[in-house]
Formats: C-alpha cells, structure tokens, sequence
C-alpha cells in the first residue's frame, strides 16, 4: 500500500515526482495529436476530447498520487470521467504515461481491445465505465466515503460535463456528497460552453454555476482549464485538502471545445468527428501551428 | 428465527465489508443506525444516488445492502442498477420494501408488479422472493455471501407454511407432490385435471403470496384434485429441475404471483417449457395487465381474487 | 371557457369571489378535522398533510380560478400535489368547498371510491396522480408550458416537499423550466423541516434553500406556511403576475409538521398514523384547543 | 418515401397537436426546429423531465413525439415513462435513437437490448421496431393518430427487403412462406427440418436485423430448407394468428433479434405459444444474457454471429 502523503505524478516507474511544469505542453501536444488520430476510421468525440485534454494531462502530472505501479493500491487518487466520451484524451494520457503501450491507441474501435468511444475496465487506468451522463458523481461518493471509513488519506477527482450539469442526478449527488461532508471529493466541470449540439446557454442555461454549487453545500472556484499554471494554483492543492474543510470542492475549468485545432474550435458539428485520412493530417498540421486544415468532410449531429 | 434486522446486524457484525445503505427507508431496520454507526448510510430520498453511491462502495471492496421502497428502487433507479452494478457484475443487494400487494393503498406509482421481470431481466442479477420472515432471515446470509447482485423481494409476513427446505440460491421449495393414487377428480374432463398425460395441477407461487396459494391447495385436495405446491423463493437462478418434474408429472402448471403477467414467473415458466420442449399446459394467475386496486391489504386480495378461496376457485375453472 | 383574469376562489358556484380572509381560519379548522379523521381504520400520512392544510386551503380560498364549473377548464388554474401523500388535505379541501360531497372522505381506503393514500384522477379536482416524489414539477413544466403556447393567462401551482428536494428530478425540472422561461409556473415547498424520518438538516442538510432556487433561475420568497395574511401576501399575487418576469416563482413556506395538533406536531413518529377511535375524539379536541390527547398508540416509522 | 424527418413534420404541420420533443438527440430531426418553433422543445439532457413534461402536455390535449437515445430514453426515465405516461394511458410516441446493434462503438451504458423487454411490460404500452426507413416512415402515422403511448425501435436503415404488406399496428409482415414442395432437405435429421409435424423453419425478427434475417433465409433455401421470414415490426400489440400459423405449419420458430434473450421477441413467442398451448420448437438468436462487443456496425455484426451467413449456420446448427 501507498504511504499516505505519497509524492504525485506519474510520469512513469523511475519517477515519483511531479513533472515539471515546462514538460506539460509538449506532453498535452503529443496527447491532442493522439486525439486527432483517434478522429477518423470510425471517429471519436473529438471536441470533447480536446476540450479537456489539459485538465487530464495536469492532474495525472501534478495531482493525482497514481503511477503504473500503484493502479489497484487502495490508497491511490482516483480519477472518474463521468462525461465519458472525453476517454480518447485519458487513453492517449494513459498511453504517454507508460499506463498501456502507445500502439494500443492503433486499436481504437477494433474488436480485439477495449479502445472504444466510452471508458471501460478493459483499459487500464479506468477506474469506472461510462458514457451515461449523470453517473459518476454518485459512483464517486460512494468511492469516497469508503475512503473516509478507511482513514485514507486519497482523493477522488471526477470529471463532469457542462451539458452533463442538465441531469437531475448531478445535482442529487452533489447533496448527498454535502450531506456526508466527503471534503476528499472534488469534481472538475469541463466549461465548453457546448453541450451536445448547442451552447448551453442557448438551450438550458446553467450559469452562475458556482453559485449552484455553493447552495448545494459545496465550495467552488474557477480556473482556466487550459492554463497549466492556474489549474497548479486551484486543482492541485485540491490533492492535498479541500477548499472548505468538511465539504466537496468544485472546480469550474473554463475550456474550449476542440481546443488546439482552430478548424474545429467551438463547432457543435465537429464535437464528434469521422475524417478523412488528408484531413487528420491537415489537423495534426494546425495543432503544430500549422495552415487551416481545409475540412471537406460534412459536419456531423451525431446525437 | 431472528427477524430480518437481527440477521442483517449479525452479519453486518461479522463482515466489516458491509455496509448498509437506505434511501429514506428504515422501517425495517431502524435499530441499525446506533449499532453500525458510519456503515450505516441514509442518503435521503435519493434512490439514484445510492445506487451509483452503492457501486462505488463495492469497487472499494464493499458489500452494500442497500433498502428502499421497491418501486422506487427498481423503476426510478433502473439505470442506475443496470448500468452500475450491473455492467460491472457488482456485489450489491437491492431490498425492495412492499413490493406487490404489500403496498396495499397507496396506489400504483407504489406498485412494484414488474420488479421481477426488470430485475431478472438484468445481466448477472439475481432475484429472490422470499415467502416470509423465516424464509427472508434463512435467505440473507447466503445472498449477501454471493457475489453476484441481487434483489430481493422484502416480505417480512409471518410464517406462510411450515418450511421443510432450507433456502438455497437457486432451488425451490417443494411443498407438495400430488399423490399417487387421488381420489377421483370432480372437475374437469380429463383424468386427474391434468393436462394432456400428466394428473392433477401443479400450483407454482412466490413471495407473500404462499400463505395464500397454501389455502388454496387445501381446497383443491379437498375436492379431490392432485395439486403439486411449489414455493419458487429463488425466481433467478431458478430451480428448473423442480419446475419440469412438476411439469412432467401434472402436465398443468399454473403460476400465481402478484405481478403483471408479462416478465415474470408466468413468462419464467414459458420461456423454460420453450427451451425444454416440454408439451404442458400453462396458465396465469395474475395481475395481467393492470395496477391492481388500491385499498387495504385483505380488502385487495379479496377484490383482486387472490385470498386461498379465490384462488382455488379461479385454479377449478382452470381445469 | 373561463375569461382570462376571472375572478378568484372557488368557495362554490354561488359565488366567483375570493373567500374573505376571516373565513380561512374555521375552513382550515375544518379540514384539519376531516384529516385527523382519515387516521384511523387503516390510517393517512397526517403529519404532512397538517403541514400544508393551511397552504392548500389559502390556494382553493383565495388564489386558485378555479371552481366546481371550471375544473375542465383549459382556462383554469392548476395545482398538483407532487409531495402526493398530504392528499387528505386536498381531499378535505374539496369536500368542503364542494367539489365532492364531504360523505365522500368516509370512503377513506374503502374499495368502492378512490380515496386512497396518493392522489389519483379518480377524485374531482385532482390533476394528476402522483406518489412518487419528484414527478410533478416536471409535469408542471408540460402543463405550464402548453398555456404559454395558447397564449393562456392561467397558472400552474405545485406543491412541492422540502425532503422531496432531495430527488435530483425536482432540480432537473428546475433548470428546464427555468430555460423555458415559464413564469406562469409556481412552486411551493412544504418547509416542514421533516422528510419521513428525521430532519431535513440532519439527513440531508438542504439550506440555503433559496438560494438554490435563485441559482436554479428561479425567483424565491419565504414566507409563513400558517399564516393567511403572509400567504395573501406573497402567493396571492402570483395568481396574476410572477415575482420577476421570465422566470417560475418559489415560494418557500415555513410550517410545523402535524400542524394544529400539538400531541403530534414535528414528530416523525406521527408522520403517517393510524389511531383508534379513542384517539381520534382526544386529537380533535386537541384541535379545538382541548388538553392533550394522551396518545396510548404506538409511533410508526413506516418508510 | 418520406424520410423521418419529412413523415414527422407533414404530420405536424397537419396537426397541431403534435409537440416534438428531445433532451439533446436531434440528429434525426435537425430541420424541425426551424419549422415548428415553440412546437419543438430541446430540455437539454434531462429525459425523465422530458417524460413528465410530454405526460403535462398531453394532459393538455397535445401529442408529443418525444425523442432521446434510446437506452437513455427507456431506461433512465423508465419509471417517469411508466408512471406518468403508463398509468395515465397518455399518447406520448417515444421514439428511441439508436437501439441495438445500432449503437456500435459506444459500449454497454448505450446498448439498448432490453428496450423491448421494458416497454413491452408497460400496460398500454405499444411498442413498434421498423426494420428500415421506409417502414419507419410508413409506420408514422398510424402510431400518431392511435391514442395510446407507444414505444419505437427507430431505425431509418435503407431498405431491408421490399415491403409487400403496408404497416399496421398488430400486423406482421409474412414475408416468405414455406413452399410447399422443397428440395429434399440437406441437413436435420426429421423430414424438412421442421418439428413433429411440421416442415421448415420460420425465422421471426424485427428491426435493422430484418435484412440480415433476410439474407439468412435465401441462403438456407439454397440449401433446400423450406424457410418462413416474418417481421414483426409490431411487437404490441403482436400479429398472434400470424405467428400461429407459421407455427402450425413449421412447427419450428426461430426469434432473431439484437435484444437480451429474456423480455423480447423469444419470450413473447413464449408466451404466446404456452398461452395457446401450441407444440412447437422455439429457439433464440439472441444476445443471450451479455451485452455485445463494441466496435462498428459490420464488425459487431461479424463478431456476434448475426450477418445473414452467419444467422443461416446458426439456423442450420438448429435443426
Ligand atoms: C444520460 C445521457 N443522456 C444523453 C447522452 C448523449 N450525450 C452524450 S454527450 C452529450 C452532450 C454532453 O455535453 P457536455 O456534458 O457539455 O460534454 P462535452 O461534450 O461538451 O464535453 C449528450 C447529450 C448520454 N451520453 N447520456
Ligand atoms: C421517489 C420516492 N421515494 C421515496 C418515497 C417514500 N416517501 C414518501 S414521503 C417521503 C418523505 C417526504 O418528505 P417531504 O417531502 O419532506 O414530505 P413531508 O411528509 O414532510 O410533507 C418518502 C421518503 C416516495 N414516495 N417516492
Ligand atoms: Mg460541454
Ligand atoms: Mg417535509
């Protein structure tokens, strides 16, 4: 078992440290152009994906107490993507980190992995399916209070959608959560500003978000999900203690939908994408600061 | 017999991994809050949340019981136990409380008479149905010693019938086996009431309703007819040995549950005489397809034909 | 069809003005008689109908447009039970005021009626069954909704419990109410400071409950749930306008479970009852400002 | 034939009524907002606020034709749908978005195979499952104008097979019958295949398998098995004399579906046979009790053994 207050990072066996914070840029670079490669031959959620590879990249460098060695040690840091379809991001992060080999991501959507469009146990890294928006956060109270019982010291890190906040069994965990005082829990929304095929404050409008938070009994900050150095000042020392001690902490992370791809930045029809194999090199092209990629294939509404 | 909560506290007592969880449904098992303290866990009338919740506690290596009114559990939380426990094939026990009759006058956003066919219908879940207090407190240990997912059907009722078989997952409980050599039918065309080549009638039952169907075979034998009773408490797996000897010796079974007809042990029985082959007349005894009618509990199992004597008559015009 | 801006109350087809507020306090009294009355042979859930007898009998009285004639209206004001089983109030509301005749409640549980412990259709007056909690803010929304498309002035009006809040579908209902901008839509929470078995605030704490609302897009007031001025006050004026245009009022009414029966007043135990015959006269002597009922019956905990 | 779309919005247009609803699954009805303004309302992702919200509307006369992924749709509000929309007998059209084999890649939380299984048990509850676009949109109509709420399998597939019978609610479509003098039968043991007394197979399935199914058939007439191809694109109410009859003449039904063995089509002819006491072989294709592997629609097909030459082996395997 992990000693409480082991040091976090897992930027593979050799190192028990956080990386340093210079080494993730190029690491988030070489995880969106996985990402991108995941967007053709079937697709992937693409926009979703980008939008939070920043916020995945950050906490398995410099939050969460987690390494290839300490996957099943009870005492580990959890990390729940709830808005599962973002997983194209944790696979690529989990193939960088030494989790699983990077050839694996070859397999996406192939019969013989487990390389599929949500998280699944199959891969290892994922603590929980899901792709049922709305689920996690219940799934992480329960994680959480067993660790309370046990005296752990561990935290639970779950990932929601902004859209995701639409689901009545958000809101219902987030009580529970307050009602059990489970301050080792914290959830991070993914601000995209989209849901699946509008912004979300052209169909349900969900601001003031951390106002919501706030009366469901949490405590909630906002941060640039793409700033490296402000998730360092608000998410990780969430890793350490709550905000509030004796309650939950949120983490408002204000992002872009498909960000680092400029084509597709803030299009409810490139959320989920099929490309062609010309157009992924277009894109890989503008995620190195590259021209527009010229898309020709037809945007996609895929739910 | 302890009743049902001194055999949870026993069990919780000698397995730190449980945990027992309630979704503003304590009635059963009110007195475990002082002796379980945190590992008792009401998280308010949230039915979803605690089965996510539920699951969680089991990846940690947990064995949540966890309680709620049985058509809150299984209808309002049916994603949630599908696709949290049952996706991942978690040890979780669902408690449904007042399923069936059992929820008398409350009416039918209370009556859970699809719970078996939901929860059956669920990957890697089982379903039992307990007749009575005995056979629910007999039943706990083995259930929560499993670990598959489960629900039972919680009836708490006094004794339904002497129980000569102890509970076993999976097994039946037979409780009567016509007679060789009966008197001679008063009813019906055919030798014994049977179906083609069998005799007599086998009544196949589960839960509260027992105590009922028990009646009703008295009757029945008093009449002269070979009935075959036979207590189904484990409707998932089911104790399909049990079902097709009756099957072959009667040639009818007939099948009586408070349940809409679709999905449960109606559907069960035809869906085994199916695979099996097995020529055998089946009928149904059942809520059909419609909320039963609200009102105290003897007042609806006299309005709904389900007392011992209504029963029998409904099994008589049967045959 | 009812004109739109008909006059309000329904105290009987002789008349379409509001009640006067001086006859509020014996028609409560009355219905407080009638639920005590519906705990015995079989029983009812007393506790929270006592609760909100006040708040139903000021909405019939003085706020609904709504009568006997109109009950099919489509011009109609509406109100759902959500929190369903302090249906004796409404049933007892109604007999009163004549909708049904008040022999009617003998067939409390009875085989032969619909007078059963959740409100159901059957029953004049009653819009929608309900039970499960949870459900009809949601319906509402449907009701509130399809006026608004007609260009309708009426109101839909639900009453809501305070543990009821707990259900993720009540906030999931909010969020979409509130995007469709439906201020014909009132929501009233039965403060009672109980859900069936213990306080609010020691199971699942759920204050600020304004500001919750207010974060959910929604106005909110509080106001006293037992005292017919407040009420006039506050709810009154939500039968012709919302509180802040564009957006479904919340009223949050403070009461006292078991209200009027000091013997059963904020006890869980005495939630739902089911009291002999004895029992019964000493609680509506109670009611009449008698001594204390002397209850010998035990308390239930029946969920 | 109109596409989805297009069906849905003549009717609209025609009835005003008609509410199109969805939490966030538009992708078929993208041009409907457009057109019907107020009349079409997103909730967001909110399905059981959906459901009561489409039940308040129907209270008020409307008709609405709600739409959302389907497992989403029937599972999470499932007690919404059943208690709203089910008790009340309120004409709310359900309209389920990719079910079955037709969520592919997206894993175990998206596969709808036990949508039948759960709106099939709902009392009033009709549940149609078109087997291609045309028959989606053929079907429209009717279930629009039919008073009752009903459940649809969507599927807008090109063509499976051509269409000789016009879609009507409790009507199959027979789409082969067995000839009456095949070839000698190649393989199984008793005289063409069938069971005692009958000759042949009947294969009976509905939705986007029905072209699989089909492809299933012409390979096994080649090799001379007298085969009867049903599609029961009405599932509730069911075509029982369409099914009869080729159970009469087969005496060998086989239920092909993308669906959980327990709940769908098998355990419907289940029913249907013990309740009419029907000798006849009754097999399943079927999921069996597990979800599938996700991975694009051809290789999950491949995968799980339901291409037509794979249905065909399984069909042969049978007999
Ligand atoms: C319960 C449920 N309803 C609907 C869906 C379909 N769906 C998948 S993602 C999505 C939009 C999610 O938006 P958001 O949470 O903002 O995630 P983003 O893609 O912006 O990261 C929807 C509606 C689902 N997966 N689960
Ligand atoms: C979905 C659902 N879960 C559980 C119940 C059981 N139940 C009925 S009333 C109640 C407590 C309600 O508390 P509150 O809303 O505060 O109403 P009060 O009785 O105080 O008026 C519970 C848990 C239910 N009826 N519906
Ligand atoms: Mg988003
Ligand atoms: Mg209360």
């Amino acid at each position: 078992m992990m000693p409480p207050g082991a040091p976090r990072g897992a930027p593979g066996s050799d190192s028990d440290l956080s990386m340093d914070l210079s080494l993730l840029p190029p690491l988030a670079l070489r995880v969106r152009e996985h990402v991108v490669r995941m967007a053709t031959d079937g697709g992937c959620f693409i926009g979703a994906s980008l939008s939070c590879a920043d916020l995945i990249v950050h906490l398995y460098t410099r939050v969460l107490r987690l390494s290839r060695e300490t996957l099943a040690d009870p005492g580990r840091d959890y990390l729940l993507l709830s808005k599962g379809h973002d997983v194209p991001a944790l696979y690529a992060t989990l193939a960088e980190l030494g989790f699983m080999p990077r050839e694996r991501l070859a397999n996406h959507l192939k019969l013989h992995d487990s390389i599929y469009w949500h998280p699944n146990r199959g891969v290892p890294g994922v603590e929980f399916h899901s792709g049922s928006l709305g689920h996690l956060l219940a799934v992480a109270t329960g994680i959480a209070y067993d660790i309370r019982l046990r005296g752990g010291a561990n935290k639970v890190f779950v990932i929601l959608g902004d859209g995701e906040l639409d689901e009545g069994s958000v809101w219902e965990a987030c009580l529970v959560a307050s009602a059990l005082r489970l301050d080792n829990l914290v959830a991070i929304v993914d601000r995209n500003e989209f849901q699946a095929n509008l912004r979300t404050e052209e169909l349900v409008p969900l601001e003031p978000i951390p106002a919501k938070f706030l009366a469901f009994g949490w405590s909630c900050a906002t941060v640039d999900g793409h700033d490296f150095a402000a998730l360092d000042a608000v998410v990780r020392p969430l890793g350490d203690a709550p905000a509030v001690p004796g309650k939950p902490s949120a983490v408002v992370a204000r992002t872009v939908r498909g960000k680092g791809v400029p084509s597709i930045e803030a299009r409810a029809d490139r959320w989920f994408a099929n490309f062609t194999a010309a157009e992924i090199e277009g894109l890989l092209g503008e995620l190195h600061g590259g021209a527009a990629a010229g898309l020709t294939s037809e945007g996609l509404v895929v739910r | 017999m302890p009743t049902y909560e001194e055999a949870l506290q026993a069990i919780a007592l000698a397995r730190p991994d449980v945990i027992v969880m309630t979704a503003e449904n304590r009635a059963a098992i009110r007195g475990l809050p002082a002796v379980l303290g945190e590992r008792f866990v009401d998280v308010g009338i949230c039915e979803q949340t605690m089965i996510g919740a539920a699951a969680g506690l089991a990846l940690r290596g947990r064995t949540p019981v966890v309680h709620a009114l049985a058509s809150f559990l299984v209808m309002r939380a049916f994603e949630f136990i599908r696709t949290d426990v049952g996706i991942a094939n978690l040890p979780v026990k669902l408690i449904g409380y007042v399923p069936g009759f059992l929820s008398d006058a409350n009416g039918p956003t209370h009556q859970a008479i699809e719970d078996v066919a939901l929860m059956r219908g669920i990957p890697n879940m089982q379903v039992f149905c307990p007749a009575d207090a005995a056979e629910l407190a007999a039943a706990l240990p083995l259930l929560i010693d499993s670990r598959a997912p489960c629900y039972v059907r919680f009836n708490a009722m006094p004794p339904a019938v002497a129980h000569p078989t102890p509970f076993a997952i999976g097994k039946a409980e037979v409780l009567s086996r016509a007679p060789n050599a009966p008197h001679a039918p008063e009813i019906g065309s055919d030798a014994g009431a049977g179906g083609p080549g069998g005799r007599g009638v086998a009544l196949l039952t589960y839960g509260f309703l027992l105590r009922e169907v028990d009646r009703a075979r008295a009757l029945l034998e008093a009449r002269g007819i070979p009935v075959e009773l036979i207590n189904l408490r484990s409707l998932k797996p089911l104790d399909e040995a049990a079902v097709l000897e009756a099957a072959a010796r009667t040639r009818r079974l007939v099948a009586v549950e408070d349940h809409f007809q679709t999905g449960g042990l109606y559907s069960i029985l035809a869906e085994l005489l199916a695979h099996h082959a097995v020529a055998c007349r089946l009928h149904s005894i059942s809520l059909g397809e419609r909320w039963f009618k609200p009102a105290l509990l003897p007042d609806v199992l006299e309005h709904e034909g389900f007392t011992g004597p209504r029963i029998a008559e409904r099994v008589l015009a049967l045959l």
